[in-house]
């Protein structure tokens, strides 16, 4: 027999603090596999967020850097900026890059800052509790929006990848899910093409992945898969939004 | 470079931060400081390595600052008043982390937006830990331009040396003015940062920068072991300058620009044949406690000159301890205040009128 | 010996850098020297003025409140700073552009249509150096050659050609 | 004998059931009547003969709990 | 002879203290006539910015409020909230909006807040004297982009209008011009649609009015109306982006 | 409601403020606070005219708090120690453009992003003004879930008849703990606000909420007259209560949750014998300096203990003025002392161990 | 009097509920009470306790470090806590879930296999309950009747008919 | 007899041109033989009879320093 599946090299042996079927640990593994394939993890530093993921630090065997809420993306621009040969990534949550972050989130893009985000758009602020994120789908409930969000009160929510692949900066962006082996496939993907997309130099990569929060939403984890895959993916449609190669073979 | 030469003081602090060794500089532009962004936005694309960038705000430009700091490079931002209360997040985080930088406040007249004129109302929050948690950072307060190239050097190095974050507390003033300066033949003292995130290359351990302990008691220490590199501060690193204090009866305490005109009242005083004298603390954090201490013993009265409705004045009342009665004479608004002002405070004091 | 200095005028009309020209004279005589100028939100027709203090000894306020020499250039600054010279003080200031009476007899009051010579001269823009060689004949401190020293000290090398210009401006002032 | 093996690491892993609903071949339960130390019902094989080590189950594991392994012989 | 141009009335009588031929002082009087023409004045609560229009507050006849740098758009939230019949607008400059108050713009926007953005691109920081704008042009010389705007280094310059239309919240969106008399008058035109929009409950609206800063772009002012067209217009073309009205008879 | 109810310190103090009359609440959430937030986004859609709206972040919160407040409406926010960082610059301008709010710390450890466990550690960004420029916010420190309700209306009542913004000092402890508490039947007082801007209506001149005065001499006028406010309310709304203190030689000085451990170490220091009493600032600013001062002339010491590194302690020994000693005695990382340490530290200092 | 109670299990046990239920109880019998739960990220599977403390007079700490009362759930608060109870203190703990063994003899311990009875009770998620009826028992402050009011205080209304059951796990807990 | 008129207030006009430029008649010059209290050089009607009361002028001025009026007579 073979091994044909174990714990990629660049994860730590730490078990991690999320919640039982919490998705955060499947893109955590997608992540580590990407730097093992591309054997990066010596020049890798990782930048952990505040929300759910404010652990990462433990959980990556290259370097890590704990930012402030919101603001990884200007902490890892520090990084890159100052250390040229490095491949810098994010790894935030939709409370930290696209509320609290999003000037951080939208300047990093519009520089082109050649660095890669991972984004874990899971529909609600999972660390504080589950109050209501700027992803948070209309008519959810969470502590936040007691009654269901109301947009007309609480604001619609953001579709983050849209709006970036507007600006000049992005070399790659996509939208991917976890709810499905498939889906874990193509998210694998896509996370290796944003860490090839930055060690080429073709500017800003972020992958937004659809995730659950199997504690805040009240549901199983199999259970928010199925919701997942019935209420998010349709407000949130998977894709490629920017790709530097498409582009170049285009232009 | 010996020859004198005519500089700003946002200037002069620029280049001597490039000839410190510190060439990433993350800003975002604020009068009174924006001389010292463009010079940087000048030198720093020339320079191997030189890394100039406008961030898209200040709460932006202070973490990539943490970003530089924690990869291990020599980084700084500046900014003035209202820039610096957006930062108050991130340099919590970087002392929480135990990272060393510079942060230059180049202070305008608050609160709010207040006006652009020199100001010395952030003399609190440079020197209480601006940000939550009671984190200190070294506070320099030059008040000349040769003393502000010479504190850079002083900040970067003592920074890494505690490894905690180091403030220029500059001001409108002090920003503005050219006065003829020399720099020095000074290398900059560059330790090794083995505790550097900037990738292990498969030759070390992961570093992890971080500020966050869950567990009390492992919080606790981290603030311990930091206390205890603070009181080491405390002990070997405040400074204070004196003059005339040889034979004096009365002392005023004043710092930075403000310093330089108490300096001509005491001039004028000493002509009135009132012994007084100045001291003036260089560093606010550490403040110089033990030598206005001592020199109290001796003293009749003492008048805390700033350029605030009085601020530092707690500090000189906390060193002072009851000794002798401590009087305060400030300016604000961006209003400098001008020697008369300050030589009648000081007759005041000396016939008693004030306690 | 502590001369404190005031330059006046228009934003545009050059008076910060006749205030470094001075600065930099004091300097190459070996004074202390500061310069310090009014500052704010950059925009065109403000006032604008800068204080210089050249003195022997270390140079407490750089802020002059009560000039020993005003060079005014317009009639605002002339009204603003005329009145807090210090007694026994001097102002130059710019007859072209400037009509008010001072009526003060404890200091001294020149005048020079500089504006004008400086158009009639076709030495257009340098009306501060001609008020600045006025002044520096009148306060006879700084030597002709600190003067050009300063002058080569502050203006940018890519713009020397205009230092003849300036010198001939300093010199029609002197002699006016 | 089965083409497939997974080794579940029983500390690792928190009974989240992903790798149950995601099995193709009906290979993984809970263990209802083990707790691990974390208070957990760990998966473990009950159909292990079935398994064709296609690892979809360690693919959906968010806690790396599974190893997989593939007979070629 | 009639009068057919003078001061409109919610305009104060304090003179401007913008350089000559500034742009600022046209967008001002468009918007003084929108509020008059509109018959608003007395609910209507300005909010001005910091940048040069700082001291919009002197120059308007309706209750005004000034916001610390970048956060108009959240001031304006606070009081459109608080007084429901109100009609509240915000007037920016590019650093302001689009820099340090990016995430206050994305927000109020995608929340669909029911207030009117008046957006001042003249591609630098007027008020600082003159560095790079998040709007800077490529090549553009700033104070702090003294060898012209490297997008590689300082990064793109964003597209404002454009982003904010991928958004949910919106509700009128346009970009003008002042540089000509037809520019301004079509400006006049979106300013009071905007305007419209709010008071009929329609959502966020925004007019960015492509606008010139002599001073820092140092140029005459027909010199800099001849650049604007130039330059700018071609990197942000004029045109709507979101229209409720066209949206609802579409669909 | 005369009946007790069990309630969370949070849960209280967002249904003190819906009685104290303020229904517009902006905020982020954050631990500790998160159940304040909570409770206000299930009470106020229900409330005509009640506003509830998470913001995209602190900085937001805090100025649709600015906006709400000029419009003259009765408006807050809350958060915990990281969140009022970020608030800083905000509430400066709330101070410099002399509108009343309130702001509710829930203080967790720093500095950094430390832990979520309770502490004090933000006294002096919260007592020397968070922000630049030196302004003061009212500082009110509750110790128990009732006298979070009681403080509440104090807070809206004071900042309004002041103009200036008011915190309520709590943390993790406080909020997050459940005690048996009564509400008031307290009608809230409301004061007409000519200034706001909400529309002229063409029935007034048009009203400008603004802090920039770009002439020094009108932006120092406007701090003196703030600075005249400043000391009325130090001669008139200084608080602080005792316990014990009648025949005390010792006086432990201590506030908010911290205060309790203490009670209970007095309580265990008397049955030793020890004459040793409680001073327990409730506000903050303006710090009860007189009542300690007068105090602190019959002790033989004092004891400051807080939940820092040592914030407040400074205020005491400005109080105190060298009349006694001051000692010091804290917890970090979000460690409650416990009651038995205190007492160590009361009988140290009853001994003559520590000065 | 002053009684420090300790309520410690794995999140989602009910400890927090059943702390509750216990303060409500001692508030209708007229004392001062407290509760504080331990906070923190909300994830599941994590440890949560909460500390009650009643008493009657005003209560000092409402954080409990040495508990006079130890209701332990699982085997980790057991092993963190036991050690911790004051001396003369009580512990009783779910033996069903712990085996540990404590050979203090200064404190009593009690021990009921709540969870197992729960599930042959049909009672399902109501081991703190019994746990809780055991405590009273033992403890023996609170009355029977406060113990119900501080039921009906800590079940929401619109699941009120849970009541009941509560009632019946508390029956269960001093009946064995 | 013109067909509009336009009246500039000096005390507000500073000196910027505009009008100038934008007026299709060639109305209007900026008088360099004056200096208003700013320091500018105020713009004036050169050719005021050209003036057709099409207030171009005044749609351009950043200043609000010109009043138009036109003859319907
Ligand atoms: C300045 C600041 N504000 C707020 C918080 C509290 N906080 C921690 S995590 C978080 C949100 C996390 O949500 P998200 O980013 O979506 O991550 P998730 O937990 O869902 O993975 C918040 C608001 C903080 N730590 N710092
Ligand atoms: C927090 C803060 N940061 C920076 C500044 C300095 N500042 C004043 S105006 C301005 C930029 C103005 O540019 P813009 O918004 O484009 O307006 P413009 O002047 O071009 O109209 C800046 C950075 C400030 N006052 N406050
Ligand atoms: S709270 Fe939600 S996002 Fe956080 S670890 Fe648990 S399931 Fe994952
Ligand atoms: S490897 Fe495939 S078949 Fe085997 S247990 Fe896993 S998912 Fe089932
Ligand atoms: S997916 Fe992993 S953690 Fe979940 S039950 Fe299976 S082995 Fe356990
Ligand atoms: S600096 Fe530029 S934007 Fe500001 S007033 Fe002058 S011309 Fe206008
Ligand atoms: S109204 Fe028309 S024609 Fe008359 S001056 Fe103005 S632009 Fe020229
Ligand atoms: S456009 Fe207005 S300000 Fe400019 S020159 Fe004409 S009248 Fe004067
Ligand atoms: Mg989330
Ligand atoms: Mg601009």
């Amino acid at each position: 027999m073979k091994t044909v599946f174990q714990k990629p090299r660049s994860l730590s042996d730490t078990p991690t603090h999320y919640c039982p079927g919490c998705t955060h640990g499947i893109v955590h593994r997608l992540v580590a596999e990407a730097i093992d394939e591309l054997g990066i993890e010596g020049r890798t530093i990782g930048i952990a967020p505040v929300g759910c993921s404010v652990s990462a630090y433990n959980y990556f065997n290259n370097d890590m850097v704990q930012a402030p809420h919101g603001r990884a993306p200007a902490v890892a621009t520090g990084i890159k900026r100052s250390v040229k040969d490095s491949v810098v990534f994010t790894y935030q949550g939709d409370g930290d890059l696209a509320a609290i972050g999003t000037a951080e989130t939208v300047h990093a893009a519009t520089r082109g800052e050649n660095i890669t985000v991972i984004f874990i758009n899971n529909a609600i602020y999972g660390m504080t509790g589950g109050q209501m994120a700027p992803t948070t789908l209309e008519g959810q409930v969470t502590q936040t929006t007691p009654y269901g969000r109301d947009a007309s009160i609480a604001g619609n929510p953001i579709r983050v990848s849209e709006m970036l692949a507007t600006l000049d900066g992005p070399g790659y962006i996509e939208r991917v899910a976890v709810d499905s082996p498939a889906h874990v496939r193509a998210a694998k993907k896509a996370i290796k093409k944003a860490f090839e997309t930055q060690i080429k130099g073709k500017g800003f990569s972020l992958i937004e992945v659809i995730s659950t929060c199997p504690t805040n939403w009240g549901l199983s984890p199999g259970d928010a898969m199925v919701w997942l895959r019935e209420n998010m993916i349709p407000h949130y449609p998977l894709g490629v939004f920017v790709d530097w190669e498409k582009e170049e073979n285009d232009g | 470079m010996s020859e004198k030469i005519l500089m700003k003081g946002n200037e002069a602090l620029a280049e001597a931060a490039i000839r410190a060794g510190c060439i990433r500089f993350f800003g975002y532009p604020i009068t009174p400081q924006t001389e010292l962004a463009a010079y940087m936005a000048k030198r720093l694309p020339k320079i191997e390595g030189g890394v100039y960038l406008q961030a898209e705000s200040e709460v932006s430009a202070i973490n990539m600052v943490l970003g530089s700091a924690a990869s291990g490079a020599r980084a700084m931002t500046s900014s003035s008043s209202p820039g610096i209360s957006l930062k108050a997040e991130g340099i919590s985080y970087i002392a929480g982390s135990d990272l060393p930088c510079l942060i230059v406040n180049v202070q305008r007249a608050g609160p709010g937006l207040g006006g652009i004129q020199p100001s010395q109302a952030d003399y609190w929050v440079s020197t209480r830990g601006v940000g939550h948690g009671g984190a200190r950072l070294l506070v320099f307060a030059p008040n000349s331009v040769q003393e502000v190239i010479d504190l850079v050097f002083d900040a970067f190095e003592l920074a890494e040396k505690y490894r905690i974050p180091a403030m220029i507390l500059s001001d409108g003033l002090l920003g503005q003015m050219m006065e003829p300066v020399v720099f020095p033949d000074r290398a900059p003292v560059l330790l090794e940062k083995p505790w550097a995130a900037n990738g292990h290359r498969d030759k070390r351990n992961k570093n992890i920068i971080n500020s966050l302990y869950l567990q009390a008691s492992e919080l606790e220490e981290k603030v311990r072991q930091r206390e205890l590199r603070y009181r080491e501060i405390e002990e070997k690193h405040s400074k204070a300058s004196e003059y005339m204090m040889d034979d004096a009866e009365y002392a005023v305490v004043s710092y930075g620009a403000t310093s330089r005109v108490a300096g001509s009242a005491i001039d004028a005083a000493r002509e009135k044949g009132i012994r007084v004298g100045l001291i003036r603390p260089v560093t606010l954090w550490p403040f110089p406690s033990k030598q206005i201490f001592e020199k109290s013993k001796n003293l009749k009265g003492i008048l805390a000159v700033e350029m605030s409705s009085g601020q530092m004045v707690d500090d000189v009342r906390l060193a002072v301890n009851g000794n002798c009665p401590v009087n305060f004479f400030g300016r604000t608004g961006g209003i400098i205040p001008t020697p008369m002002e300050i030589l009648s405070e000081i007759e005041k004091m000396s016939k008693g009128d004030i306690k | 010996m502590v001369k404190n200095i005031i330059f006046a005028g228009f934003g545009g009309q050059g008076v910060l850098f006749a205030g470094k020209v001075t600065a930099y004279a004091g300097l190459s005589q070996g004074y202390e020297v500061s310069w310090l100028p009014s500052y704010g939100p950059e925009m065109r027709g403000g006032t604008a003025n800068c204080s210089v203090v050249i003195a022997d000894r270390p140079i407490g306020s750089p802020l002059v409140i009560n000039p020993d020499v005003l060079i005014a250039m317009n009639k605002p600054s002339f009204e603003k700073f005329a009145p807090l010279v210090a007694s026994g003080g001097i102002i130059i200031y710019d007859s072209s552009l400037i009509d008010s009476k001072c009526d003060r007899d404890d200091i001294e009051i020149y005048d020079i249509n500089a504006t004008e010579l400086s158009q009639s001269e076709n030495l257009k823009g340098l009306s501060n150096m001609i008020l600045l060689g006025k002044a520096m004949k009148v306060v006879g401190i700084l030597k002709d050659k600190s003067i050009e020293e300063g002058l080569v000290k502050s203006v940018p090398p890519r713009k020397s050609e205009l230092l003849k210009h300036n010198m001939r401006a300093i010199e029609l002032g002197k002699n006016n | 004998m089965a083409k497939g093996r997974v080794v579940i690491d029983e500390r690792l892993c928190k009974g989240c059931s992903l790798c149950v609903i995601n099995c193709p071949m009906g290979v993984l339960e809970l263990d209802s009547s083990k707790l691990n130390e974390k208070g957990y019902n760990p998966a473990t094989p009950v159909n292990a003969d079935k398994c064709t080590g296609c690892a979809i189950c360690a693919l959906m594991c968010p806690d790396v709990a599974i190893t997989v392994e593939r007979g070629d012989n």
